[in-house]
């Protein structure tokens, strides 16, 4: 049977990482298509393929029948194949009309000059679909956050447009950086271009998942495990069948004891950054894990990077153990035992091009040196190899480039770096679990857990309300720059996800 | 296993790229003259070219980080200038003052690049025009005799076993600084913030530090460099040594040092200096028109690097 | 190899990109509205190079009556039209995130073709005007070299320039006649010494270039996404757009534009000497970066790279002016630069800014 | 061997100029008369090329070897030498010494000679030619040329000689051109906003500037109006004295510096000359030249230089014959 696009024995191998191994699958008109399972199982490569950023080594792909070879993006394009990425896509000194057709078979252009007035309405139409009020020709660099998602959405869409026929839209993981509402206005385009294109879409939320898609394709392994109607299965079974294990109920309530003591150890006070935060107070205790809450924009980020001396200009009081924090650089809080785990993983997390235990070891690696001043590159491996096997990094090795390992393992791989220190007493976490799988996830929330028993106090700007509330003890929602809601302890009277949105929002 | 294997010989051979090179360029020199194989003659090219091999070995921290320095010829210059006018009151010490002052300056460059954010090529750039005007205005634009019989220059123009001290302190120098970018915190830092300066700053990378203490290794080594060519000319004068800036540059490149950063390294530099004056060497000796020789002397350098450079490692290359 | 290419792009992240969606973390109200403010402010501070420029003027004014006439204006300009020239050919190149050093070699070069190719008083060879276009078509094949080397044998542009800077240094001497030619076609000489209103066509051709350039590089695609290019390559190329071709143009304009300021120097100096474009390379470079072309890519453009030589010039002939002494010239010169450079970029500082 | 004896290495600032072409003429003539050759090798006014190539060359051995050498600059002509001397050759160098050190007492049994030209004269004679123009009376400025060259200060010290005798003209302001055509006419061109028609002459130290000067009055319609004097006796320059746009030249007898040098070395090396035979002003001197103005502009461009004069034999008749006397101490 064919589909809109079908692939048939498609594998693809990176040096002697396989990363998909004999895959089969089919689109069908007109439907959304859930793809899951867990970090480095091959979604992304698959979508790549499929958007012709990668060709494959064996096997072939039908549009509507016809074997096709998509060699480039544009060939893609022109087939009305059209991807979103998991990271933005837009370019910052271009305007958003330039940003909607980059991707695209038109450029608007007569003899290399552009024709601007046409391009302007052409976009004007693209936005009005998705109902943003921004003039086409702002420099995208000069937009918020949120309105740059917007743009990235209109992107996609702006293929209906441009390209006849039947149309297919795939999407890796571009929930992970969007709030509520933004998701909501996704899925309702999404629902609403169907009549006219497949979709596929990759999400490590089950609940996403169920609530778009038709059918789901679980992947493992680089193969294709299993697949099934939206009707016939439920979270958890989808959920085992990726991570090959029971889902574990909630992560056990932790009491009050643990972590109420006298003595906070960080304190913040009336902290305002400019156009960011206006007067957050917080107070944090050694075990305690804080959990940050907010849309974008809505200041939570700027907290974090504050306290981890990365902001320029700031006023109010930060004090560390009782001390006001020197924290001037990151450099000066790491040395008074801060850790900082950033949400651009790509820019901010890893050192490119390096192996995985360097990148461990960058941090702290020199407090298992011989001497000081001098590694050990034996030891440290030791302990590297030590947080691989906990966290499950699935990397071929510690030698491994980690720029070449998936989304979710480099993102272990990041955080790893602040845990194999002795000295570490806040761990300041930026969405530590965006693309993370849900058994990663599991992993990651087990260990987080683990290290605030042992005293680690841990704040934590989570990406779902859900996330927050099953692991913070303290809950502060943010909004606007300022604190708009306070829970504390969380464990034993926990609040609805709907309180934490509607404060949120 | 099979593949890693031969994953793993690839890399070494990739490594010991640079080193087939010299071997093979060598080569094909004596070959072509003979005369190069005795021990005299490879003698004193070391002799004659230390001084631009140690400031190829100091301009690589700066490179390792993806920044330039386009001042270590003019502080060569300058350093010799000074060394020469202070050897008549300072006698011998006026060369450790002299290196110690420059260590100083180079740090201000590479603490200033960070403090004031300017472009590392523009910082350095400036320092060249800086440096360039100074010695021109100290040495009132005369020539200047070192005072003669002072251990300090003695030592640097003596040899030592057959070999040219000058040689063998580049060799030292180097070994050191290998060792340090191996061995020590600090080298991990250096190619961390190579690869990416904002990952490593946010890992605690002590970045200002890091390129102040880079760019103070880069302008030392220059000084002394500028200070072993005094001790042969045993003249100086402000431009004595600014032709050096691009066969400096050159030999880091062809070392496989890329110029983005965090690629590369002192030992690969040395090797990589040693090819490109072999090369120049072949080609003033190649009977050529003058002309020609600086062509073919492109042409062939072209060659060595692209043979060199390490892509696996590189995105986008600018 | 082509995947890991893509791949190894897609974890370059430029410093720019990231300190704006940084930025993006601060609250705004939806509407491009809210936005205005923040792009008036950068407006201004774009503006830096500019006061940066008056105030030069002001303090050697100051200093120096004669400065300020009008008479040393046109001298002024009369100095930079050839390093105009050549900054209007680097700016592309820059804006996207290459470098080209090769300035000084193709000039010479281009200097020497048309010297030689022209009537003139050593070689009897004249095919006329035609030795413009083939001096500058010189120029615009070593571009082209340059660039096919950068981007298919993917080698760093600062070496392949550097050493192409080498070969046509070479070059140039080797088509040296055994004496200076004097360069005898006054249509070519004129060009330098007739003067309408003042100023002689070498800068009103310099204007009408700065002009198309400017338009090039704002209005069309190869403008647009030149700057693109220097802002973030990966995403263009997971785009498709054919950035290769982008870039080789890029250096083709820098080689004719190089070789067109080579020609210029005929004019000037009347003669073909194959040292012309000696000492061009790093004022053209601190030119663009004082004037906000920065060194990263995607910042700056053809006019501010202009402002960059404006300031470099008239500090030059200001310190002349004002009689400093001449053996700190460069001292001083290296001095303004870094100075105000900084001035200059000022409003870009951030901690997680990245320079290089 | 004799091989090495008939292969001349001759190093030269640049083989694209007028004047070092001349040198290469003069010294292929000798070698060429004895049935040798001259291999050229150009530091284009890089001292540290200059340097590259001259261990180049000895380095695979190059024992009795002969060279005619351009030292950038006098900083590495002790090196040179004693490079040269180590090697077991012999070399005669073009230009520029250290004040400090003579042909007879570095590297004694190597360094045949070194043979300049007399730039106190040029400066004097071009500056007398000046002061006559300008009816001794008027304010000059001066362009000058890399500052530690020594021709550079030569060329200083003539004029200083001149502003004494000539006290009715004065300078007005001096700025540094590196020989540059493009730097003298930048430099005149804001000479001539800041000072106008105060400028009375222009004195520059060699005819790549004074070149750049011309350009610039052109530009302001004032070439041939404002006297620009300048040193070498470039073709083009002599073709501009004869307009009137320069007022004179020093014209060094170039082909004779070239063809001398080599004479001795390759005399030296044969044996024909003994160091010890030759005295201190055989070993260290001004080669002649001649002041151009419109006067005998016209004979010197019609005197071609003789072949017949220039080979080995032609000169051996007498070494010195070009020699206007020992370099006197002070002016290095
Ligand atoms: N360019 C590349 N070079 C080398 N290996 C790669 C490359 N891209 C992907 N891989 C490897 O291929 C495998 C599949 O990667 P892929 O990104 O498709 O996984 P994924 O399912 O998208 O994971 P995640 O859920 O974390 O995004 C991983 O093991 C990864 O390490
Ligand atoms: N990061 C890079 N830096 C430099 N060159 C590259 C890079 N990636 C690819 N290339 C070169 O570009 C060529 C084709 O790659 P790609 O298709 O991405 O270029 P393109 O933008 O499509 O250019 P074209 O318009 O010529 O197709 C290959 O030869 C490769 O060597
Ligand atoms: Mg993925
Ligand atoms: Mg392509």
């Amino acid at each position: 049977m064919t589909g809109a696009l079908s692939l048939e024995g498609v594998a693809k191998r990176f040096g002697d990482v396989v990363a998909l191994d004999d895959v089969d699958m089919v689109l069908h008109e007109g439907e959304v298509l859930g793809l899951i399972g867990q970090n480095g199982s091959g979604k992304s490569t698959l979508m790549k393929i499929m958007a012709g950023l990668h060709q494959p080594d064996a096997g072939r792909l039908r549009l509507g029948g016809r074997v096709v070879q998509l060699r480039s993006p544009l060939e893609a394009a022109r087939a009305g194949i059209g991807l979103v990425h998991q990271e933005q896509s837009l370019i910052g000194s271009l305007t958003v009309a330039e940003n909607l057709f980059l991707d695209k078979p038109v450029t608007f252009t007569r003899a290399g000059v552009y024709r601007w007035a046409e391009m302007k309405d052409q976009a004007r139409r693209q936005l009005d679909k998705i109902e943003l009020d921004i003039d086409p020709a702002t420099p995208v660099g000069d937009l918020s956050f949120a309105q740059r998602q917007m743009v990235e959405l209109a992107k996609v869409l702006a293929l209906e447009e441009l390209v006849g026929g039947h149309l297919v839209i795939l999407f890796d993981e571009p929930t992970a950086v969007l709030n509520p509402p933004e998701i909501q206005a996704l899925f309702a385009q999404i629902r609403r271009i169907k009549h006219r294109a497949s979709v596929v879409f990759v999400s490590h939320r089950m609940d996403e998942i169920l609530d778009i898609s038709d059918r789901v394709y679980v992947m493992s392994d680089g193969r294709n495990v299993a697949e099934r109607r939206k009707d016939e299965v439920k979270v958890d079974e989808l959920y085992e069948l990726m991570v090959g294990r029971q889902r574990a109920g909630a992560v056990a309530r932790r009491p009050r004891a643990v972590y109420a003591n006298p003595r906070p150890r960080l304190e913040v006070r009336g902290l305002t950054v400019p156009g960011a935060v206006r007067g957050v107070d917080l107070g944090l205790a050694p075990g305690e894990i804080l959990g940050l809450i907010g849309v974008h924009g809505s200041g939570a980020e700027q907290v974090l990077r504050t306290v981890f001396g990365l902001t320029d200009r700031w006023s109010g009081e930060i004090l560390f153990e009782g001390k006001p924090l020197q924290a001037r650089t990151p450099a000066a809080a790491v040395r008074q035992g801060i850790g900082y785990l950033p949400a651009e993983r790509k820019t901010e997390g890893m050192v490119r091009n390096t192996s995985v235990s360097e990148n461990m070891a960058l941090t702290f690696g020199r407090q298992h040196g011989v001497a000081p001043g001098l590694l050990s590159r034996a030891r440290e491996r030791g302990i590297v190899a030590d947080w691989v096997r906990k966290l499950a990094i699935r990397t071929p090795s510690i030698d491994h480039r980690i720029d070449k390992l998936s989304g979710g393992n480099q993102q272990k791989a990041v955080l790893s770096k602040w845990l194999i220190g002795k000295s570490l007493k806040l761990l300041l976490l930026d969405h530590p679990t965006r693309g993370l799988d849900p058994g990663a996830r599991a992993d990651l929330f087990a260990v987080i857990r683990e290290l605030a028993d042992e005293g680690l106090s841990i704040v934590l700007v989570g990406d779902t309300p859900d996330e927050v509330l099953t692991l913070s003890d303290t809950i502060v929602v943010m909004k606007d720059g300022s604190v708009s809601a306070r829970i504390n302890d969380v464990q034993h009277n926990p609040p609805t996800e709907e309180d934490l949105v509607r404060a949120m929002v | 296993m099979q593949t890693t294997f031969s994953a793993v010989a690839r890399e070494r051979l990739r490594q010991f790229g640079p080193a087939l090179i010299l071997i093979a360029v060598f080569a094909a020199l004596a070959t072509a003259a003979p005369g190069l194989l005795r021990w005299r003659a490879i003698n004193g090219l070391l002799m004659d070219n230390a001084p631009l091999l140690l400031i190829i070995v100091g301009l690589t921290l700066p490179v390792l980080l993806g920044c330039l320095d386009l001042s270590v010829a003019a502080v060569a210059s300058f350093s010799a200038v000074c060394g020469a006018i202070l050897s008549h009151s300072l006698g011998s010490w006026a060369g450790p003052v002299v290196v110690a002052g420059a260590a100083v300056a180079g740090g201000v460059q590479g603490w200033l690049i960070g403090r004031l954010q300017i472009p590392s090529f523009v910082m350095t750039l400036g320092a060249l025009g800086i440096f360039a005007g100074l010695a021109l205005f100290i040495s009132k634009a005369n020539m200047v005799g070192i005072r003669p019989g002072l251990a300090f220059f003695d030592v640097l123009s003596a040899r030592t076993g057959g070999m040219p001290n000058a040689f063998l302190i580049v060799l030292a120098i180097a070994a050191v600084l290998s060792a340090v970018l191996r061995f020590t915190p600090f080298g991990r830092d250096v190619y961390a913030f190579g690869q990416s300066e904002l990952a490593s700053y946010i890992s605690g990378v002590r970045r200002d530090l890091v390129r102040t203490v880079a760019f103070a290794i880069s302008s030392a080594c220059a000084a002394l460099g500028g200070m072993m060519m005094l001790s042969q000319t045993l003249f100086a004068n402000a431009t004595v040594a600014n032709g050096l800036l691009l066969p400096a540059l050159v030999g880091v490149v062809v070392g496989g040092t890329a110029i983005s950063g965090g690629i590369g390294g002192v030992a690969a530099s040395l090797i990589g200096g040693l090819i490109a004056v072999l090369i120049r060497v072949g080609a003033t000796i190649s009977g050529l028109p003058p002309a020609s020789q600086d062509v073919a002397f492109g042409i062939v350098i072209l060659i060595a690097v692209a043979l060199t450079t390490d892509r696996s490692k590189m995105g986008i290359v600018k | 190899m082509g995947s890991t290419m893509h791949d190894g792009q897609l974890s370059t992240g430029t410093p720019e990109a990231t300190a704006s969606s940084r930025k993006g973390g601060a609250p705004q109200p939806a509407g491009a509205g809210a936005a205005r403010p923040e792009r008036l402010l950068k407006r201004l501070q774009s503006l830096g190079p500019v006061a940066a420029l008056a105030g030069l003027a002001l303090v050697f004014g100051l200093a120096e009556p004669n400065f300020a006439s009008l008479a040393n204006g046109q001298a002024i300009f009369e100095s930079a039209v050839v390093p105009a020239v050549v900054v209007i050919g680097l700016t592309f190149v820059l804006l996207q995130g290459s470098i080209d050093l090769s300035v000084e070699g193709v000039a010479s070069l281009a200097n020497i073709v048309l010297s030689i190719l022209i009537v003139n008083s050593v070689t009897p060879r004249d095919i006329g005007l035609w030795a413009v276009p083939a001096a500058v078509g010189a120029g615009a094949l070593v571009g082209l070299l340059n660039g096919l080397v950068c981007i298919w044998v993917r080698m760093p542009s600062l070496i392949v320039t550097l050493g192409a800077w080498l070969m046509t240094a070479g070059m140039a001497s080797l088509l040296f006649p055994a004496r200076q030619p004097q360069i005898l076609d006054a249509r070519i000489t004129g060009l330098a010494i007739d003067k309408h209103l003042g100023l002689s066509g070498l800068v009103y051709l310099t204007v009408a270039l700065a002009l198309v350039a400017t338009a090039v590089e704002r209005t069309t695609r190869f403008g647009r996404m030149s700057r693109a290019i220097g802002e973030n390559e990966a995403v263009l190329r997971m785009s498709g757009i054919r950035v290769n071709r982008h870039r080789l143009a890029a250096f083709v304009i820098a080689g004719a534009g190089y070789a067109l300021a080579g020609v210029f120097l005929g004019a000037q100096i009347g003669v073909g000497n194959p040292l012309a474009g000696t000492g061009l390379l790093f004022p053209a470079i601190a030119a663009c970066v004082v004037g906000g072309t920065l060194l990263s890519g995607g910042h700056g453009g053809v006019l501010q790279s202009l402002v960059g030589v404006l300031i470099l010039v008239t500090l030059r002939n200001g310190l002349i002016q004002v009689g400093a002494n001449p053996l700190l010239q460069s001292a001083l010169e290296g001095a303004v630069i870094i100075v105000a450079v900084a001035a200059s970029t000022w409003h870009l500082r951030r901690k997680v800014r990245v320079i290089k | 061997d004799d091989a090495a004896a008939k292969k001349l290495y001759l190093g030269v600032g640049s083989t694209s100029s007028e004047y070092w072409q001349e040198v290469i003429w003069g010294a292929e003539q000798v070698m060429g008369s004895v049935g040798g050759s001259v291999e050229v090798f150009s530091n284009d006014f890089d001292g540290q090329k200059s340097f590259q190539n001259i261990s180049a060359i000895l380095a695979p051995g190059c024992e009795g070897c002969i060279f005619t050498w351009f030292p950038d600059s006098p900083a590495f002509t002790k090196v040179f030498v004693e490079r040269v001397e180590q090697a077991g050759g012999f070399i005669s160098t073009l230009w520029n010494r250290p004040e400090e050190i003579h042909p007879w007492d570095t590297a004694a049994e190597a360094w045949v000679a070194n043979l300049s030209f007399d730039g106190i004269d040029a400066g004097y004679q071009n500056g007398m030619a000046l002061c006559e123009a300008l009816g001794g009376q008027g304010e000059i400025v001066v362009l000058k040329g890399i500052p530690d060259n020594a021709p550079a200060k030569q060329r200083e010290m003539g004029l200083a000689k001149v502003l004494e005798e000539c006290p009715g003209m004065t300078v007005l302001d001096e700025q540094i051109g590196n020989w540059q055509q493009s730097e003298g006419q930048e430099i005149t061109r804001a000479w001539l906003v800041r000072y106008g028609d105060r400028i009375k002459g222009v004195f520059a130290q060699n005819d790549g500037m004074a070149m750049g000067v011309v350009a610039a009055l052109r530009e302001k319609g004032l070439a041939g109006k404002i006297p620009v004097t300048g040193t070498d006796g470039s073709s083009d320059v002599l073709q501009l004295i004869k307009t009137g746009e320069i007022l004179s030249t020093m014209r060094g007898s170039s082909q004779e510096h070239g063809a001398v040098a080599a004479a001795l070395t390759y005399a030296v090396r044969v044996g024909e000359l003994k160091l010890a035979d030759l005295t201190e002003g055989q070993r260290d001197f001004f080669v002649r030249q001649t002041l151009v103005t419109k006067e005998n502009v016209e004979d010197v461009l019609n005197t071609k230089p003789d072949p017949a004069a220039f080979t080995y034999e032609a000169i051996k008749a007498d070494y010195w014959a070009a020699s206007v006397g020992q370099i006197p101490p002070g002016v290095n």
